[in-house]
C-alpha cells in the first residue's frame, strides 16, 4: 500500500520545521507519529506547517496538541501554520477548533 | 383469545382515531400546534404498530403513510395545509373502514387503497423542493425564526474508543451546525505530550450552544450512533436565540481561553427562562406524563354490556327490595322493617350510581357531527361557522346510540337547506359565513338539543301547497303556522325526490321524529324565513328510568310517564257516550280523546267514576281514558325485546315490587297512531 | 360429506308430536307461572310477558305456533327459554306440553325432515331423529324466532 | 472455499451497503422507500454483525451492530427514523464500506 502521506522535515539551528501534507487522519496518524517522535529530539523550536491536505481528523488536530504540549514541557516552542480548503476548515471551525487554522 | 384482543384494538382504534379527528380539527384552526402534531402522529403510529400486529396489514400499510407523512410535518419538513388536513380527513375514513373489514379482498376496493396511497406519497414527494430548500435554508435563515428557536447547551464527552470505533467526531459537529446556529468549543486540555499519547485515542471533549428550532430528538440523533460511546447531555438553555448576545460571546471566550466547562447557570441571566430552567422543563415534561397517567387512572374502559349487566343486577336489586318492603310492613317485625329501609336506601343509591355509569358525554358523538359540517359545507362552497354548546353534557348511552342519526340528518338538513352560498347570504344583507349553533342542555328532568341555522328558513306557505298536492291536507283547511310545520313530520310528506329541490328542507323529518320517539324524545321545528331554523329535540335523561303513573285498563297494570301528562280528569263515564267522534268537553273546552281500553282490547267494565289523563303534546292536550289510576310510580324499564316490537304503543316494561309486570305506554306514539287513523279515514 | 358433530337436544312433546331443540341454546326450562301478563294486540300465540329475574321474556304457545287446535293447559306444561341468538334481546320463552329429555346424538344420525302436510308455522327443520320408533323433528331456531317476531 | 464464500459475502455486502448509500443520498425519500431502506438498513447490519466477525470483517461488523440495534428499534416502532437519523446512518454505512473494503484488503494477503 503506498502511502498517501507526506512527513518532511527540515533542521536548522536547533529551529525544527515540519510540513505535511495528504491524508492527514487516522489510518495514517501512527506513521505520522512515529515520524515525529522520532525526529523531535532537542529542538528550540517547532513549526508545522500543513498544506495540500485531502483529508483531516480528530487524530491528527490531536497530534497537534500533543506537540505542542510536548513544547510546553520540554520548554520548546510551537508554531502551526495550517493551510486547508474551504470544506476542512469549515469543518475544523464547526468543531470548534478555528484556533488551529491561519 | 387473539380474537378478544383484536376486538380491543378495533375498539381502541376507534378511540384512537377519535382523538385523532379532533386533533385535525384543532390543528386547522392552528395549523403549527406543535402539541397537536405530536398527538396526530401519535395516534397514527399506534393505529400502525397495532394494526401490523393484529394482522391489520392494510391498515398498517396505508397508516405507515400517514404516519411518515406528519413524521415530516413534525420535523418542520413539511407545512400543515388546509388541503393536507383534508386528505387526511379522508384517510382517517379509509382508515375507519380498514378496521371494520380488515383487510380488503374486493378487487376495486383494493384498486382505491392503493390510488389512495400514492395520493399519500405525492404529497411527500410534491414537497421535494421545499424539503432541499428548508434543509439549507435552516442554517441561514435561522434568525427569522428566532420566536421559534430555542438555544441548548450540548456536552459531548466522548470515550478514548470513539475514534477506534470508526466515527468522526468532526462530522457529527458539523452535523449540529446544520440544525442552526452553533458555536463548538472544543476542549483539548487532556490530550498528553508526545511522550505519552496513544494516537489513536480521543483525548477532546466539546461544549456546544446551539439555536435551533428543530426538536430535542432531532438533535439526540446526530449522536445516534456514538451513544454508546459518549456521555451526552442536552439542556436547554433558552427560549430564544441568545449566541450573538455579547454577554454570551463573552462567556464563550472565557471558556475557551480557560479551559473551564460552561455550566447551564452561566447562562442563566441571559434567558428569559425563570431560574433553574432546566429543572422546570423536565418537570414540565414530568408533570405531562403525570398528566397522562393520572388521565388513565380517572377513566377505564368497561365493556358496554358490562354495564347493562350491571344496570339489569340493580334494578333486580330495586324490584327485590320493593318486595321487601312489602313484606316488612306487612309483617310489623321492626328488625326487617329497618334492614328493609336501610336496603331500600342502598339500592337506591346504587340504583343512582349505575345509572351514572351508563351515561357518557355527548362529546364523543360531536366529532361525526362536526366532520359533516365540515366535509359537507367544503363540498358544497359554503363557510359555516359551527359552534357547539354544552358538549359535556351526559346522556345514557343507549340515546346517544340512537340520536346520532337523527342529529345528522337534521344537520344535513341545515347545510344542503338552510345556510345559503355566501354570495346568496351577502345580497340577503347576512355575514357571508354562516353558523350553525348545536346547543344541548338540561330542562328539568330532560335534555335539550337545540340546533339552530341562521339560513334562509322554510317556506310555510310552500309546504302548504306541497301538502295539498300530496293530498295530506283540504286546499281549504286553515292551519296554524306549527301545524303547517308539523305537516313535514307526516309520513310520506317528503321523499327522496325532494332532497335535490331546494325548499325542501325537513327532508326525513318523519324519520327523524319516528326515531327520536324511539327513544322517547320529542322533535319541533321553530322557522322564520329568510332568519332561519330552529329544531329541538326534547330527550328524557335516561331510557331505563321513568316517573310513571300506574293506571289499570283490563286486567292489565300500565304505566304512563309523568313527563306526558297535564293532570287528570275524573269522568262520568256518561259523557263518554254522549261524545261522538271521540271529543269530550270540558270546561267548555273540546278535548279528542283516546280510550285505552279500545286500543287495548280490554273488556269494558261499568264503573261509576273513569279517568282520564291529560297528555300534553306540542301543544295539545288529549284525554287518555283508562280505568282507574293507582297511583306515581319511579320504574325501570326495560324494552320488549325483538319479538315485540311491534307493539309500539309500547315502549316497554317494568316489573312491580310484588314481581308482576307493567307495561310502559309510549304516549307520542299513541298520539300519533291515533292522528294517522283520523287521516287515513 | 359434513362433518360429523356431537349434537345436544332438549325434547318435547306438543300433543302426539315430539320436537327438540338444540339444547346448547336454551337458558331455562321454567313451570308456566301464575301470571303471565298479557300484551295487548300481540299476535295470538303471544301468550304475553314474563319476569325472568328482572328480564322481561315473551311466551310462545308451541301449540298455536305447531297448529293445534287443543290448546287447554294442563300441570306438565312448561317453558323453554331459548335464545337463538345468545343475546338478552333474542330470549323468548316457547310454552310446550311437556319437556322430556335431554338427548345426545350425532349430526350424521339425522335425516331429512319429511312431514305429512304443514304442520303450523314452521317451515323449517333442522332434521328428523329416529328413536324408538318416534319421531323426534328439530326445530330451526332461527325460523322459529323469525316467526314469532313477525 | 471459506475464500469463496468470504469473497461472496463480501461483494454482496458491499454492493448492498453502496444501494443504501445512494439510496440515502437521494434527495427525498418518501415514506415507501424509507420503511423499504429501514429493513434493508436492518437485514445488512444484522448480516453483518452476525456473520462478519466470522469471516474476518471484525471492525465493520461491531460498527454494523450500533445500526442493528437502532434499525431493530424502529421496526419494532420504539424508534423514529428523522432525517437526522437517516443521515447519521449513511455516515455510518459510509464508514462501513470503507472499513470493510479495507479490511477485505488487508486479509486478502493472508489467505
Amino acid at each position: 500500500m503506498t502511502e498517501n502521506f507526506n512527513v518532511d522535515f527540515k533542521e536548522n539551528n536547533g529551529q525544527l520545521d515540519i510540513a505535511l501534507s495528504g491524508q492527514l487522519t487516522i489510518n495514517s496518524i501512527k506513521k505520522i507519529t512515529e515520524d515525529i517522535k522520532s525526529h523531535i529530539k532537542n529542538p528550540k523550536s517547532v513549526s508545522v506547517s500543513v498544506k495540500d491536505v485531502d483529508n483531516i481528523d480528530l487524530t491528527f488536530i490531536q497530534l497537534l496538541q500533543s506537540i505542542k504540549n510536548s513544547g510546553k514541557k520540554n520548554g520548546y516552542e510551537v508554531s502551526f501554520s495550517m493551510k486547508l480548503p474551504e470544506d476542512l476548515s469549515a469543518l475544523l471551525k464547526n468543531a470548534g477548533f478555528s484556533n488551529y487554522i491561519n | 383469545m387473539l380474537d378478544k384482543f383484536k376486538a380491543k384494538f378495533v375498539e381502541e382504534s376507534m378511540d384512537n382515531l377519535q382523538d385523532l379527528e379532533e386533533s385535525l380539527f384543532l390543528l386547522e384552526k392552528d395549523l403549527e400546534n406543535k402539541e397537536l402534531i405530536e398527538r396526530i402522529f401519535r395516534a397514527m403510529h399506534s393505529l400502525k404498530g397495532g394494526g401490523a400486529m393484529f394482522g391489520f396489514n392494510h391498515l398498517s400499510d396505508f397508516t405507515h403513510h400517514l404516519e411518515t407523512i406528519f413524521d415530516w410535518v413534525r420535523n418542520n419538513k413539511l407545512a400543515v395545509t388546509s388541503d393536507l388536513i383534508t386528505l387526511t380527513f379522508s384517510a382517517i375514513d379509509h382508515i375507519k373502514n380498514l378496521i371494520k373489514t380488515g383487510d380488503l379482498t374486493d378487487e376495486q376496493e383494493l384498486k382505491g387503497h392503493n390510488q389512495f396511497i400514492l395520493r399519500l406519497q405525492s404529497v411527500l414527494s410534491d414537497s421535494a423542493s421545499t424539503l432541499s430548500v428548508h434543509s439549507t435554508v435552516d442554517s441561514q435563515n435561522i434568525n427569522d425564526e428566532i420566536s421559534e428557536s430555542k438555544t441548548y447547551l450540548i456536552n459531548f464527552i466522548p470515550q478514548e474508543e470513539l475514534l477506534q470505533n470508526g466515527t468522526n467526531p468532526l462530522y457529527l459537529l458539523d452535523d449540529i451546525h446544520a440544525l442552526g446556529e452553533a458555536i463548538s468549543i472544543a476542549y483539548t486540555h487532556k490530550v498528553p505530550s508526545l511522550e505519552l499519547i496513544d494516537i489513536t485515542a480521543n483525548y477532546c471533549l466539546w461544549q456546544i450552544l446551539l439555536n435551533t428550532s428543530e426538536s430535542l430528538n432531532e438533535i439526540k440523533d446526530v449522536f445516534i450512533f456514538v451513544e454508546d460511546e459518549c456521555e451526552l447531555q442536552i439542556d436547554l438553555i433558552a427560549d430564544s436565540n441568545i449566541l450573538q448576545k455579547p454577554e454570551c460571546i463573552e462567556i464563550i471566550k472565557k471558556a475557551r481561553k480557560g479551559n473551564s466547562l460552561l455550566k447551564i447557570e452561566d447562562f442563566q441571566s441571559l434567558s428569559q427562562l425563570k431560574p433553574s430552567s432546566q429543572e422546570l422543563e423536565s418537570g414540565e415534561e414530568k408533570k405531562k406524563i403525570t398528566a397522562i397517567k393520572e388521565h388513565k387512572i380517572s377513566s377505564i374502559r368497561v365493556a358496554s354490556h358490562k354495564i347493562d349487566e350491571l344496570v339489569t343486577l340493580v334494578s333486580e336489586l330495586v324490584t327485590i327490595q320493593a318486595q321487601l318492603s312489602l313484606y316488612s310492613e306487612s309483617n310489623e317485625d321492626p328488625v326487617i322493617v329497618s334492614l328493609s329501609e336501610n336496603i331500600q336506601k342502598l339500592s337506591r343509591q346504587l340504583r343512582e350510581n349505575a345509572f351514572d355509569i351508563s351515561l357518557i358525554p355527548l362529546q364523543s358523538e360531536l366529532m361525526r357531527f362536526q366532520r359533516l359540517v365540515r366535509d359537507l359545507s367544503k363540498d358544497q362552497g359554503k363557510d359555516i361557522d359551527f359552534v357547539i354548546e354544552g358538549g359535556d353534557l351526559e346522556l345514557d348511552k343507549n340515546i346517544i346510540e340512537h340520536l346520532t342519526d337523527p342529529l345528522l340528518h337534521i344537520l344535513r338538513n341545515s347545510i344542503d337547506h338552510g345556510i345559503e352560498l355566501p354570495e346568496e347570504r351577502i345580497s340577503s344583507g347576512k355575514s357571508p359565513k354562516g353558523t350553525i349553533l348545536f346547543k344541548a342542555f338540561h330542562s328539568g328532568a330532560n335534555v335539550i338539543i337545540e340546533v339552530s341555522d341562521d339560513g334562509k328558513g322554510m317556506d310555510l306557505e310552500y309546504i302548504r301547497q306541497k301538502a295539498i298536492s300530496k293530498e295530506i291536507v283540504d286546499q281549504n283547511a286553515v292551519l296554524t303556522d306549527k301545524e303547517v310545520l308539523d305537516l313535514l313530520f307526516v309520513s310520506g310528506f317528503s321523499t327522496k325526490d325532494a332532497v335535490s329541490d331546494v325548499s325542501g328542507r325537513g327532508v326525513g323529518m318523519d324519520v327523524v321524529r319516528r326515531k327520536i320517539a324511539n327513544i322517547r324524545g320529542e322533535v319541533s321545528i321553530d322557522t322564520e324565513k329568510g332568519k332561519g331554523t330552529t329544531i329541538t329535540i326534547r330527550l328524557p335523561l335516561t331510557l331505563s328510568i321513568i316517573d310513571g303513573l300506574l293506571v289499570k285498563v283490563g286486567a292489565n297494570q300500565y304505566v304512563i310517564p309523568i313527563s306526558a301528562i297535564d293532570k287528570i280528569h275524573a269522568l262520568d263515564p256518561s259523557q263518554l257516550k254522549k261524545s261522538f267522534n271521540n271529543v269530550v268537553v270540558l270546561d267548555k273546552e273540546q278535548i279528542p280523546y283516546i280510550d285505552l281500553r279500545k286500543v287495548f282490547n280490554a273488556p269494558e267494565v261499568e264503573h261509576d267514576v273513569i279517568q282520564m289523563v291529560m297528555i300534553k303534546a306540542e301543544d295539545r292536550i288529549t284525554g287518555v281514558i283508562v280505568d282507574s289510576v293507582i297511583g306515581e310510580y319511579q320504574t325501570v324499564v326495560k324494552p320488549l325485546g325483538r319479538y315485540l316490537k311491534k307493539q309500539e304503543i309500547l315502549s316497554g316494561a317494568t316489573i312491580m315490587g310484588d314481581g308482576t309486570l307493567a307495561m310502559v305506554v309510549d304516549t307520542s306514539r299513541l298520539l300519533m297512531e291515533r292522528k294517522s287513523k283520523k287521516v287515513a279515514g | 360429506m359434513e362433518d360429523v358433530q356431537e349434537i345436544t337436544l332438549l325434547s318435547f312433546q306438543i300433543q302426539e308430536d315430539t320436537f327438540a331443540v338444540n339444547a346448547l341454546k336454551v337458558d331455562h326450562i321454567l313451570e308456566v307461572p301464575e301470571n303471565i301478563t298479557p300484551v295487548p294486540n300481540a299476535p295470538e300465540f303471544i301468550k304475553g310477558i314474563i319476569n325472568l329475574h328482572g328480564n322481561i321474556i315473551p311466551v310462545a304457545d308451541m301449540r298455536i305456533i305447531m297448529g293445534k287446535e287443543d290448546i287447554t293447559s294442563n300441570q306438565d306444561n312448561s317453558i323453554i327459554v331459548i335464545n337463538p341468538a345468545n343475546n338478552q334481546d333474542s330470549r323468548v320463552g316457547i310454552m310446550v306440553d311437556i319437556v322430556k329429555e335431554v338427548i345426545e346424538t350425532k349430526s350424521s344420525e339425522l335425516k331429512e325432515t319429511v312431514l305429512d302436510g304443514k304442520k303450523g308455522l314452521i317451515e323449517s327443520f333442522e332434521g328428523t331423529l329416529l328413536i324408538n320408533d318416534e319421531f323426534i323433528h328439530i326445530i330451526d331456531m332461527n325460523n322459529l324466532a323469525e316467526i314469532i317476531e313477525k | 472455499m471459506l475464500t469463496e464464500i468470504k469473497q461472496q459475502f463480501y461483494k454482496e455486502t458491499l454492493q448492498e451497503l453502496k444501494n443504501i448509500s445512494s439510496d440515502l443520498s437521494a434527495q427525498v425519500i418518501d415514506a415507501d422507500r424509507k420503511s423499504l431502506l429501514v429493513d434493508r438498513i436492518f437485514s445488512v447490519s444484522h448480516q453483518l454483525s452476525g456473520t462478519g466477525p466470522m469471516l474476518g470483517f471484525d471492525m465493520s461488523s461491531k460498527i454494523s451492530r450500533k445500526l442493528e440495534k437502532t434499525f431493530y428499534e424502529i421496526r419494532s416502532g420504539e424508534k423514529e427514523v428523522s432525517l437526522q437519523l437517516l443521515w447519521q446512518t449513511k455516515r455510518t454505512i459510509d464508514f462501513m464500506i470503507d472499513c470493510i473494503t479495507e479490511e477485505n484488503q488487508t486479509q486478502v494477503p493472508q489467505q
